[in-house]
């Protein structure tokens, strides 16, 4: 009797035939139509129509000539489970196809079963480096729709925690960038100071990860007290640090050679594929939805938005290096403009009362377990919010029936958008490049996939 | 407070914006929350009003997703739009005016088509793609109007609302089996 | 004729047959007598079953490689010789060898001539200034408002 | 006369100790980070939580050279053959820990897309609960592995009588493991 747990197949295409995406990969060049394979070659609209310029795109290449590849899902720099199938011709790229869906939890579907009071835990899962920036799309996008006002200290609460989490979504990358180049100790650095955050996340939300801090109607608890030295330390550590990691990265030949001039982007390219966040603003273009269209309190705090002029891979990683000493210093700005009072809005109808109160009074008892059950009502309506997370446009677009829970809540994900460039930034490079192209484009596949 | 304030405070410009010159004839807008302008295109006057946006200097589609209304056929729409059951929201954004504008298109009911926005703006591939695989909404001369998201033998687009969530039932109390 | 001049070798071909012979049986004797499921006989290519045989034909810039390793090889084979009995040949020998090498050397000078190692990126890289530091090609754009748009 | 062959007598009792020992003090990981959990096996791996400690301080990507599939994070259909592959792919003796509620039992997101529970697919030796699990309770799964590696069988590491997949139950669409490993589509 065959072991059960070994997985045999008389023929080895029934194997090949479950891992295999068939209309969904990189099809042989006589299968694929112009038009895909202008899109897998990485041509992109220009104002002046599809630029595939006739040089640049090689029709009558035999297939035998090349090989197509996958640079799958399973694979130590693909920064999750993105599988990307290379055609390459020995050594160079000359087209690509991003194959995703390998982490696809519909969270969209559960999000309309789970209610408006428990949509942020699932929201928060899909960037699982910036949790802090998903529940803040989610739960601006909520406050819309219901109209309610959330106290000043809230606002603040909620920039001081997102600025953080950009800081630490930025040292990974940072972290991972560098190993992908071989600088494995910039993966141990990265880390470390990620831990001090992380603590202080630990602290204030309990949680190291995924915290459903934020939530409809202002923020889960108040700041531990001792907050202040706490952040203090973290921004004076981090603050330091960054001229270290500038001076471990920026000097180093080998790192020079694989990021600076590799993979340039245009800034027309960027805006017709629709890219934002670093990516876009590497180009030049001054895009950064704190300073153009302020939420929270971002008007009231002095920071300066990065830009880039060559929008190659090393403006990529100055960008996202400055964009943590900028944070830094916003979270020191939100230190000294921390106002008093409540941190999470008084409206019954939407906040549950204080514990103690419960035994007290029967009303806030019907509040709570009626929140808790059922949830709080949506009035009827669409509404489109986006904020800045550190890969991007982090957009939800939401949409209520009048009941409790969201009848179509759409995430609209940087990481999703930004992958679109990818086939364009690593036409004509080799494999090496092809590898910081994914780092620099810094994809999360659970904002992907979705 | 009058409309204006409650207008900026929902996150949108003061005023409503008005719709491009070039725009095609007879386009329902409507005072839409958090966007300065939200149009209800006609399947026929989309491409060409997403054509007058671009050209209007709107550079960047932002986003592009669909909606399934099966219980909702009569939802509030602006008078002259026939609310059907599935829906694409496209969110167009410029970047130089820093506006923001919603199109909803009533995409029909059983055999949702609409034209893909792919030569106009070649970053919604992937949105197209996902609308289709998610919801079954066909785009016309889409490059590669393929599942992106689900496995490729998959039957069925999983977000439409007649399509059951899946939940396997989970054993809570002594549960019979090994798990 | 000596026999003991080539004991050593003998010695060395006889070690070599043996660690050679050694791993078979050890193997034989110790390896679990599973035979290989399909699976682990496939490549491993990230997870995926592979489909597409590859082709067989390679670029040629692989093939010059490989021409490149086999003029340093042939140099060594005869340095061989040479190393043996470089103590009579004095002088003469010394330069004899060095002739050779550079006859050889030339040999490379012009593979490396044609583009042979020069691998470089079918798309032209941008020619980045050289002191390009982390803050030098970034601008910082201040709330003062007519920057910033 | 293969090491599955051992009787175990007083003459070959040490050698079986040995060898279990020197395999319980350098398991390497297979790195199988696929969501979340992935982030926290980084952090876990870096210089705060050290592996190294454990012996496991390489995260080898290739199956070929791995014992350890940390399977973190949770897993959909459309990675399920794909995570099948790669655990045919690792050589024998390996051993799998799941990693994160996600991928033991599906955790919060019980709908279409993710398969509920990753021993549908693989069989898993060590469950770690938690969401994600902190570094901590990796280490914790980790030592409750090794327990088990320093106890148990040489090569039967998978006896008969021990079910590795949920039986079939009537109402409830089932994945037919292991062959085909592509679950259902539930309606």
């Amino acid at each position: 009797m065959s072991d059960p747990t070994v997985r045999v197949a008389e023929r080895l295409d029934i194997l090949s035939a479950e891992t295999s995406e068939g209309a969904q990969g990189l099809q042989e060049r006589s299968k694929t139509d112009k038009d895909e394979l202008g899109r897998e070659v990485g041509a992109v609209l220009r104002l002046s129509g599809l630029t595939l310029d006739p040089n640049d795109v090689d029709y009558e290449r035999r297939d035998d000539e090349t090989m197509i590849i996958n640079m799958g899902p399973a694979h130590p720099s693909t920064h999750g489970v993105l599988r990307l199938m290379l055609e390459l011709d020995g050594e160079f790229v000359l087209r690509t196809k991003p194959v995703i869906g390998y982490l696809h939890t519909g969270m969209e579907k559960t999000g309309e079963v789970l209610t408006y009071v428990q949509g942020g835990t699932n929201v928060t899962r899909m960037d699982y480096l910036s949790p802090v920036a998903n529940e803040l799309g989610y739960c601006m996008a909520v406050e819309k729709l219901l109209a309610i006002e959330i106290p000043e200290r809230a606002i603040w609460i909620r920039m001081l925690m997102a600025e953080l989490n950009r800081v630490a979504s930025h040292l990974v990358w940072l972290a991972t960038n560098g190993m992908d180049l071989g600088a494995t100790s910039m993966m141990i650095y990265g880390f470390r100071e990620r831990e001090l955050i992380l603590a202080f996340f630990e602290k204030t939300a309990g949680l190291r990860l995924n915290l459903n801090y934020v939530r409809p109607g202002g923020v889960a608890a108040d700041l531990p007290d001792g907050w202040e030295d706490d952040v203090l330390v973290i921004c004076d550590t981090i603050e330091a640090r960054t001229y270290e990691y500038d001076e471990l990265l920026t000097g180093q030949p080998i790192f020079r050679n694989r990021m600076i001039g590799v993979a340039p982007l245009l800034a027309e390219e960027a805006l017709a594929l629709g890219l934002t966040g670093p990516l876009l603003r590497s180009t030049g273009v001054a895009w950064d939805l704190r300073r153009t269209m302020p939420y929270l309190a971002y008007d009231q705090v002095d920071f300066d938005v990065i830009v880039g002029t060559y929008g190659d891979n090393f403006d990529r990683y100055a960008i996202r290096l400055n964009e943590i000493r900028e944070s830094v210093r916003i979270v020191r700005q939100c230190l000294e403009k921390m106002p008093g009072g409540d941190y999470r809005s008084q409206d019954p109808k939407v906040t549950p009362p204080p514990r103690a109160r419960i035994d007290e009074s029967m009303e806030a008892l019907i509040h709570h377990f009626k929140l808790f059950t059922e949830g709080f009502h949506v009035p009827v309506g669409e509404v489109y919010s986006a904020i800045e997370s550190p890969r991007g446009e982090l957009g939800c677009y939401l949409v209520s029936d009048g009941g409790a829970k969201p009848y179509r809540i759409h995430v609209r994900a940087p990481s999703f958008v930004n992958l679109q460039a990818v086939p364009l930034l690593m036409r004509g490079g080799s494999v090496s490049d092809a590898i910081t192209v994914i780092s620099t484009v810094d994809p999360i596949m659970g904002e992907v996939d979705r | 407070m009058d409309a204006r304030r409650a207008r900026h405070r929902k996150g949108g410009n003061a005023e409503v914006i008005p719709l491009p010159p070039a725009a095609p004839p007879g386009v329902v807008t409507a005072d839409v929350m958090a966007s300065d302008l939200g149009c209800f295109p006609t399947t026929e006057q989309y491409f060409g009003l997403v054509r007058a946006f671009k050209d209007d200097n709107f550079e960047m589609c932002v986003d592009l997703c669909a909606v399934d209304y099966l219980e909702h056929l009569d939802r509030p729409l602006p008078d002259g739009v026939a609310g059907t059951r599935f829906e694409i929201v496209v969110n167009l954004l410029s970047l130089s005016k820093k506006q923001r504008v919603r199109l909803r298109v009533q995409a029909g009911n059983d055999e949702p088509l609409v034209d893909s926005l792919f030569s106009l703006y070649p970053g919604t591939e992937a949105m197209e793609r996902e609308a289709f695989d998610l919801y079954g909404v066909l785009f016309a001369n889409h490059p590669d109007m393929t599942r992106i998201l689900m496995p490729e033998d998959w039957e069925g687009h999983p977000l439409r609302k007649d399509y059951a969530v899946g939940k396997v039932p989970v054993q809570f109390k002594e549960s019979p089996g090994p798990r | 004729m000596n026999v003991d001049q080539y004991l050593s070798i003998l010695g060395l071909l006889i070690l070599g047959v043996l660690f050679a012979s050694g791993s078979f049986v050890a193997s034989a004797l110790l390896a679990p007598h599973k035979r290989p499921t399909d699976a682990k006989l496939a490549p491993y290519e990230c997870g995926i079953v592979p489909e597409i045989e590859p082709p067989q034909r390679f670029p040629v810039r692989f093939y010059l490689v490989a021409m490149i390793f086999v003029i340093f090889d042939i140099e060594v084979v005869f340095m061989y010789p040479f190393a043996v009995v470089f103590r009579q040949l004095g002088a003469f020998g010394l330069v004899e060898v060095l002739v050779f090498s550079v006859t050889v050397f030339a040999a490379l000078l012009f593979l490396v001539a044609e583009g042979a190692l020069t691998w470089g990126p079918i798309k032209h890289l941008v020619p980045g200034t050289p002191s390009r530091t982390s803050s030098s090609t970034i601008l910082r754009i201040g709330a003062d408002p007519e920057k910033a748009a | 006369m293969a090491l599955e062959d051992l009787q175990h007598n007083f003459l070959t009792g040490q050698v079986e100790d040995l060898v279990r020992w020197a395999r319980r003090a350098s398991v390497w990981p297979a790195t199988f980070g696929l969501a979340c959990c992935a982030i926290e096996m980084m952090a876990a791996g870096a210089a705060d939580y050290d592996l190294a400690r454990y012996g496991m301080e390489v995260f080898r990507n290739s199956p070929r050279q791995a014992d350890l599939m940390i399977v973190a994070g949770r897993v959909s259909q459309k990675m399920a053959p794909v995570l099948r592959q790669v655990y045919d792919q690792m050589m024998e003796p390996k051993w799998v820990i799941s990693m994160g509620v996600c991928a033991s039992t599906g955790g919060l997101f019980n709908n279409y897309a993710i398969v509920q529970g990753v021993d549908q697919i693989v069989p898993v030796d060590v469950y770690a609960p938690g969401c994600p699990p902190s570094p901590e309770t990796l280490m914790h799964a980790i030592l409750t592995l090794h327990e088990q590696i320093r106890t148990g069988e040489i090569l039967q590491r998978r006896s008969e009588g021990r079910p590795t997949h949920v039986e079939a139950q009537s109402n409830v669409w089932t994945p037919d493991v292991p062959v085909t490993v592509r679950v259902g589509t539930p309606k």
